[in-house]
C-alpha cells in the first residue's frame, strides 16, 4: 500500500478531511478549532476548506455543544467534537453518559448516535492535576459508548476514519505528546476495524499490554528490555471498548506472563479490566500474577520530580517484566 | 453562629397569576384571529387533543395504583393548553424535546395513545419499545427527541436539531421545552448563548408550572419574570398565559413564522400549574388547597369547553359525546397496551450499540 | 452497647442530626433537603431543627452547589451536600474532580476539603437508563476522594458520622431500595472505621465480597445458598475506596475461591479492581478463576423483564460459587 | 448544503473600546476622590504594585525560555490595573477566587514574589509547595482560593466563600474573577443566580480581556455589554475601564462598602486588554498589530506613572529608582527560587489526603 510518513497530528487531520469531503453531514465543532486552526493544530486548514458551518468554533460551553452534537447525530447529521482536552469533558460528563449513551437504547432503537468526541487525553508536560486526567476507563464503564485510542499515526487515521463513519458515539482520546510523533501512513482510503488489538512486537519472554503514550515509550525503549535480558512481546488494545482480549489472551498462552502499562490511576483503571479478563481467560496459563504498572495515587503535581515519581516509566516496566519472570 | 435566617424568601402563599378566562364576549383581537384562523374542526379538533391528554393522565393514574404502572410518572393535568397550543402551531418535521413531563407533549405531537399506554406498560409496541418508560417518550416519525430524566439535559439535544436546522438550510424550528426548575442548571445558558450567538431557530419554552418539585419558582430563582433573562442574550423574550389554548397558539404561531423567514432563538415563558403533584408519589402537601383550586378555576380545558359552546361550535351534548368518544379511545389504548407483549429478553442486549 | 431498631433512612438522619448538633459548621445543602423533608425524607425534621441556614435547599444546579461546598469546606465549614440521585451529580462532575478531589494537592496541603457527597445510587425500582448508574467506579478512580457504600443501617449511621468528622471529600453513596430496611443501630455515639470491610457471614465454601444492595440481597439469600450446598463467606468492604483487602484476602486464603457481585456495570467496575488485588494477594491460594457478577453490559431498560434480566440476582450468585467450586 | 454562511460574526477589526487616558486636569470627580482618600504613600504603593506585577511576567518570560518554569503559562500583563485596583479595595480577611491567569491576582493580593516565583520553578517554597504551578497559586494566610485551570471552575469555589460569610454572619465579601470566556458555561449562571437568590456578597468581575485564547468575546458571547446579564438575575451591574486603577479601585471600593452592610452580589465588568498571547506558546496572531498598539497606548501603568507625576508625588528620577527596586526584588525572587529545593519525592504521596 502506498504510504506516507506523517505526523499523528497529520494523519488525524487527514483522517476529519477525507470523511468530510466523502460526506457532507460530517462537520466539526469545538472551542478552536476553526480560525486558530486547533489548539493543537489538528484542524490545521479545516476552516478554510470547509468553511465555518462545517468548522465550528465554538463558546466555552463544553456540556452545551457536546449536548448540541447528540441532537444534531439524532436528526442526521454525524458530528465530531473536539474537546480542546479530554480534562474538559468533565463538565460535559453529563451529556455523553446520559444522552450520546444512552439515547439509542432508551429510544427503543430509533435513535442512533453518529458522534465522534475526540481530543488528548492523559498528561502532557507539567501541565499540573487539573489537566491530566487519564479518563478512558470512566467512558469504557458506560455501555452504549466506544473507546478509542491509538498510539501511531496509522492507526490514528484508520481509526479515525472508521470511527466518523460508525453510528455509535465514539470517545476518540489522542495524546498531546504524540501529536508530533512520526508514521508510515496509508495515503487515501484505509481503514482500520474498531476493536482489533495489534502486536506491536512479537516476544517470547512475556506479555505487555500498552495503550496510548505507554505504548508508544515501551516501544521506543525495545534497546532496553533487551539490555534487561526481555524478550516483550508488545500489544497495543487500540480500542479499549470494545476491548479485544483474544489478541492478548493468546499472547499469554505463549508467554505465560502478563504486565499491564498504563499511565492512568490504578483504582479501577483500564488495566483493572483487562487483567481480570486475562486471569479469566488463561488462568491456568499464568505463571505469575499479572502486574500493573500505573499512574501513582495522587493527583499530577507540577514539580518536575514529582510529577516524573508519579507516572510510568520504561524502568517501572522493566521492573514489572522481571518480576513476572521471577528474576527481581 | 448567625441567626437561622432564611437565604431565600419563604413559601408564603403565592401571589396566584391572573389568568382571565376565555369567553366569547371578553376575546382580545389576537384571541378572535385565532378563532377564527383556526375554525370550528381545527379548534374542535385542538379541545379533543386536550380533553385526550387529560383523560390519558387521569388513566395513568389509576393503572399506576393497578401496578400496571411502575417507575417515575409525572402528570401534565393543568397544562394541556400550553402543550396542545403550541405544539399545533408548529409543523410536523419541525423537532421537538421537553422533558419527562412527556406524556402530554407526546399525544399533543400526533404519538398515539396505544403507543404511549403501551410504553408506559414496558411493552414492545411502547413509543420507545417498552425501553424508555415514563420518562423517555421518543418518536423518530413525529421528530420528538424525547423525553429526558436529567433536568435540563434535553436543551442541548433540542438545540442540536436547531443547528441541524440551519445547518442543512431548511425552514424547519426546533422546540425545546422545559420546565421553571430546568432554569437554574448551566445547560439552559449555555444553550440560549449558543443559539443567540449562532442565530439558530429554537424556540425555548419554559414551562413555568410554578414548582420544581416542592420547590416554589421564587425560592429557586432569583428573578419572577423569566423574561428577563432573554435581553442578557439579546433575543426577544415573550411571557404568555399557559392556561390559555388561544393565546399560546397565537405567541407560538407568531413566532415560529417570523423564524422561519430569518432564523434566530426566541425564550417564551408559560405561566401555568400543575393540578396534581410533582410525580405519582408526591402528595403536593406544600400547596395549599385554595391555591390549587384558584387555578382549577381556570382550567384550561374547561375554558375552551365553554367558549367552544358560547360560540355554537360544540354544545353541551356534542361534548359530552366527545369525552365519551376520547374515553373509550383511551380504553382501547389501555386494552392494546395490555395485550402488547413484553420485549422480547433478547432486546436486553440489542440497541445497546447501532 | 445500646441499640434501636431503625430503619437506613433513620440511621442517616440520626447521623447527621448528631453531628450538626455536636458541630454547627456542619450544613446540609440540597434540593428538597429542607421544606420538603428530603425527596426521600432522609433529612425529615432537620430544616425545624436546625434551620434554613443549615438545612439549604437549593435550585437545581449541581454543578454549582457541588463547587459552592467546596469553597465552604476551602473556608472553614463542613458541608454536606445531598445529590437528590448520584445520577444528577454527573452533571457535577467537574467540580468534583477537578476541585473537591484535587485542591488539596494542588495547594500544597493548605486546603482540606472536608465534605461529604451524599444520596441514593445504582438501580432503584423501574426508573430507567438515566435514573440507575453505579457510579462508585468511577468516584474511586480519583486519588483525593473517598468513596462509601454501607449495606446496614448500623454501618450507614457508623460510617456516615466519621465521614462527617473527616477532613477529606467523601463520596457517600446510599441506596433508595435499602431506606426502609430496619436493623439494631447503637444509640448515640458510634463511629465506624472508613476503610474496614466486615465479615457479614462466616462460611468454608466460597468467599463472595458484594457491597451495598447486593451485600444485603445476598444475605437476605442464605437459605438458598444452605439449599444448593453452599457455606458462603460473604463480606462488605463498606468502603469502596479506601479498599480494605485484607480482609478479603484473608478469607480467600481460607476458602480458596472467591466471588464478586456489583450491580455496576462489568467494565472497569468495582469489582475488576477487587478482583485485581484478590488475585495479587492470593495467586497461590485460588483454586479457581475469580467470577465477577454484575449487570449485562447496557442501560438499564424500563419494561419490567429487561430490568430483571440486566441486574445480578441471587440465582447469578449461586451459579457463580457452583462455578468457582468446579460444582457446574 | 447550504452555503458556509458565518454561523457567529466573523472576526473583523474589533471597535477598541475607549479608554480615557489619565491626566490630573481631565480628573473625573470619582477619580479626584480615589486620589485624595489613596493619598500619596497609597497610591505609590499601588503603582509599584503594577510595576512590580509587570516586571515579574516579563522575567517569567525569561525563565520559560530557560527552561526554569514550565506548562502552561498565561500572563498577566496589560490587566495590572484591574487586579491591583480591585484587590486593594478588598480586606485581608475577604476572600479571593480566580482563573489560571493568576500571578497578578496573587501579587496584588500580597503573596510575595519569591513564593509565586518559586512555584513557577516547580520548589517547595511555592505558594502551593511546588505542586500547583502556574494556574494553581494558592495562600490560605492571604485567603487566596486559587488559581483555578478549569474555565468558570472557581466561580462556585468563590461563591463557597461568600456563603460561608453569610453562614458565619460576618461581613467578609468574595471577589470572584473570570475571564470573559468563563461567561459561556454553565456555572457563570448557576453561581449568579444562587447568588441573588440568598443574597451572597459574592463580587463577580469579568475580566474582559476581548478573547478568550484566540476567540474575540463577539464570537463567544452573544451580548457585548456583559452587564446586560445582570437584570436577568435581578442584581447590580456595573462596567468599568478596567486599564484605569482608579475607577477599579472606585468601583470596587464602593461595591464592596455596600455589601459589607447588607449582603448581595454585583457583576461587575472590567473592559481590559492582555499585551500578551494567550499563554506563552501563543503568538496572538489573530489580533492585529494596530489593535494591540492602541491598547498599549492605554498602558495602565504608564497613566498612573504620568499621574503621579504630574501630581508631583512621584517624579521621573523617583519613578526610575522604584522600576530600579522592583527589579531587584524580581532578581532576588529568582534567586530565591532558584535556591529553594525541589519537594522531596516523599511529598508525592503527601497532601492526596488530609
Ligand atoms: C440534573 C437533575 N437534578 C435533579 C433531578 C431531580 N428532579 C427531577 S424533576 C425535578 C424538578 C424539576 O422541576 P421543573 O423543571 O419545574 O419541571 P416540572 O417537574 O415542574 O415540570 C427534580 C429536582 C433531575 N432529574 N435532574
Ligand atoms: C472547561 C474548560 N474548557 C476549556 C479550557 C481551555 N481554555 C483554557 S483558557 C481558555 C480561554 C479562556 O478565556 P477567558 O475566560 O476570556 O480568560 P483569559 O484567558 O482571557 O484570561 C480556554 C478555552 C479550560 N481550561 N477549561
Ligand atoms: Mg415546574
Ligand atoms: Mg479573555
Amino acid at each position: 500500500m502506498d504510504t506516507q510518513l506523517i505526523t499523528m497530528r497529520e494523519a488525524l487531520n487527514q483522517a476529519m478531511v477525507e470523511e468530510m469531503e466523502r460526506d457532507s453531514t460530517v462537520f466539526l465543532m469545538g472551542e478552536e478549532v476553526g480560525a486558530y486552526n486547533g489548539a493543537y493544530k489538528v484542524s490545521q486548514g479545516m476552516l478554510e476548506r470547509f468553511g465555518p458551518l462545517r468548522v465550528v468554533d465554538t463558546p466555552i460551553s463544553e456540556n452545551g455543544f457536546a449536548g448540541l452534537a447528540v441532537g444534531a447525530a439524532m436528526t442526521g447529521l454525524r458530528p465530531i467534537v473536539e474537546f480542546m482536552s479530554f480534562n474538559f469533558a468533565l463538565v460535559a460528563m453529563d451529556q455523553i453518559v446520559s444522552n450520546a449513551a444512552k439515547t439509542l437504547y432508551m429510544s427503543g432503537g430509533q435513535f442512533p448516535i453518529p458522534m465522534v468526541m475526540r481530543g488528548p487525553g492523559g498528561p502532557a508536560a507539567r501541565v499540573s492535576a487539573q489537566h491530566s486526567n487519564s479518563l478512558e476507563s470512566l467512558f469504557a464503564y458506560f455501555p452504549g459508548l466506544m473507546v478509542v485510542m491509538p498510539s501511531t499515526p496509522a492507526d490514528a487515521k484508520g481509526l479515525l476514519k472508521t470511527a466518523i463513519r460508525n453510528d455509535n458515539p465514539i470517545v476518540f482520546i489522542e495524546n498531546e505528546l504524540l501529536y508530533g510523533v512520526a508514521g508510515d501512513v496509508p495515503k487515501g482510503e484505509f481503514l482500520l476495524p474498531i476493536g482489533s488489538a495489534e502486536v506491536k512486537r512479537e516476544g517470547r519472554d512475556v506479555t505487555v499490554v500498552a495503550h496510548s503514550r505507554m505504548n508508544h515509550m515501551l516501544r521506543s525503549a525495545e534497546a532496553e528490555f533487551l539490555k534487561a535480558g526481555i524478550d516483550l512481546e508488545l500489544i497495543d488494545p487500540r480500542t479499549i471498548k470494545p476491548l479485544y482480549i483474544e489478541t492478548i489472551a493468546r499472547s499469554v498462552r505463549k508467554t505465560h506472563r502478563a504486565v499491564i502499562v498504563e499511565e492512568g490511576h490504578r483504582f479501577a483503571g483500564v488495566g483493572a479490566e483487562i487483567a481480570d479478563r486475562v486471569y479469566t481467560a488463561c488462568f491456568d496459563d499464568l505463571d505469575a500474577p499479572v502486574v500493573r504498572v500505573t499512574a501513582t495515587e495522587n493527583p499530577l503535581p507540577y514539580a518536575k520530580n514529582l510529577e516524573a515519581a508519579s507516572l510510568p516509566d520504561v524502568a517501572q516496566a522493566i521492573q514489572a517484566c522481571k518480576a513476572v519472570l521471577y528474576r527481581a | 453562629m448567625a441567626p437561622a435566617a432564611a437565604l431565600a424568601p419563604k413559601q408564603k402563599v403565592r401571589q396566584v397569576e391572573v389568568h382571565p378566562v376565555l369567553s366569547r364576549s371578553t376575546l382580545t383581537p389576537r384571541q378572535k384571529r385565532v378563532v377564527d384562523t383556526l375554525g370550528q374542526e381545527k379548534l374542535v379538533a385542538m379541545y379533543r387533543q386536550m380533553v385526550l391528554i387529560r383523560s390519558f393522565e387521569q388513566r395513568c393514574e389509576q393503572m399506576y395504583q393497578q401496578r400496571k404502572i411502575a417507575g417515575f410518572l409525572h402528570l401534565y393535568m393543568g397544562q394541556e393548553a400550553l402543550g396542545v397550543g403550541f405544539l399545533n402551531a408548529a409543523r410536523p418535521d419541525d423537532y421537538v424535546a421537553t422533558s419527562y413531563r412527556d406524556h402530554g407533549i407526546a399525544l399533543a405531537r400526533g404519538v398515539t395513545p396505544e403507543a404511549c399506554m403501551a410504553e408506559l406498560f414496558g411493552r414492545v409496541d411502547g413509543c420507545s419499545r417498552g425501553k424508555g418508560g415514563s420518562m423517555h417518550f421518543f418518536s423518530r416519525e413525529k421528530n420528538l427527541l424525547g423525553g429526558h430524566g436529567i433536568v435540563g439535559g434535553q436543551i442541548p439535544v433540542g438545540l442540536g436539531a436547531a443547528f441541524r436546522a440551519r445547518y442543512l438550510g431548511t425552514d424547519q424550528v426546533s422546540l425545546v421545552l422545559m420546565g421553571d426548575g430546568a432554569v437554574a442548571e448551566g445547560t439552559f445558558h449555555e444553550c440560549l448563548n449558543i443559539a443567540a450567538l449562532w442565530k439558530l431557530p429554537a424556540l425555548f419554552v419554559i414551562e413555568n408550572n410554578q414548582y420544581g418539585m416542592g420547590t416554589a419558582v421564587s425560592r429557586a430563582l432569583s428573578v419572577r419574570d423569566l423574561t428577563l433573562k432573554a435581553p442578557g442574550y439579546g433575543i426577544e423574550g415573550v411571557t404568555v398565559d399557559g392556561m390559555n389554548l388561544l393565546d399560546c397558539y397565537a405567541v407560538m404561531e407568531d413566532a415560529i413564522a417570523r423564524r422561519r423567514k430569518s432564523p434566530s432563538p426566541i425564550l417564551i415563558e408559560a405561566k401555568t400549574y400543575r393540578f396534581r403533584g410533582h410525580s405519582i408519589s408526591d402528595p403536593g402537601t406544600y400547596r395549599r388547597k385554595d391555591e390549587v383550586e384558584q387555578y382549577q378555576r381556570v382550567d384550561p380545558i374547561s375554558q375552551i369547553k365553554n367558549l367552544l359552546d358560547q360560540l355554537g361550535w360544540l354544545g353541551e351534548a356534542d361534548a359530552k359525546t366527545l369525552e365519551k368518544e376520547v374515553r373509550q379511545q383511551i380504553g382501547k389504548a389501555a386494552e392494546f397496551a395490555d395485550a402488547s407483549p413484553e420485549p422480547d429478553l433478547s432486546e436486553v442486549s440489542q440497541h445497546v450499540y447501532a
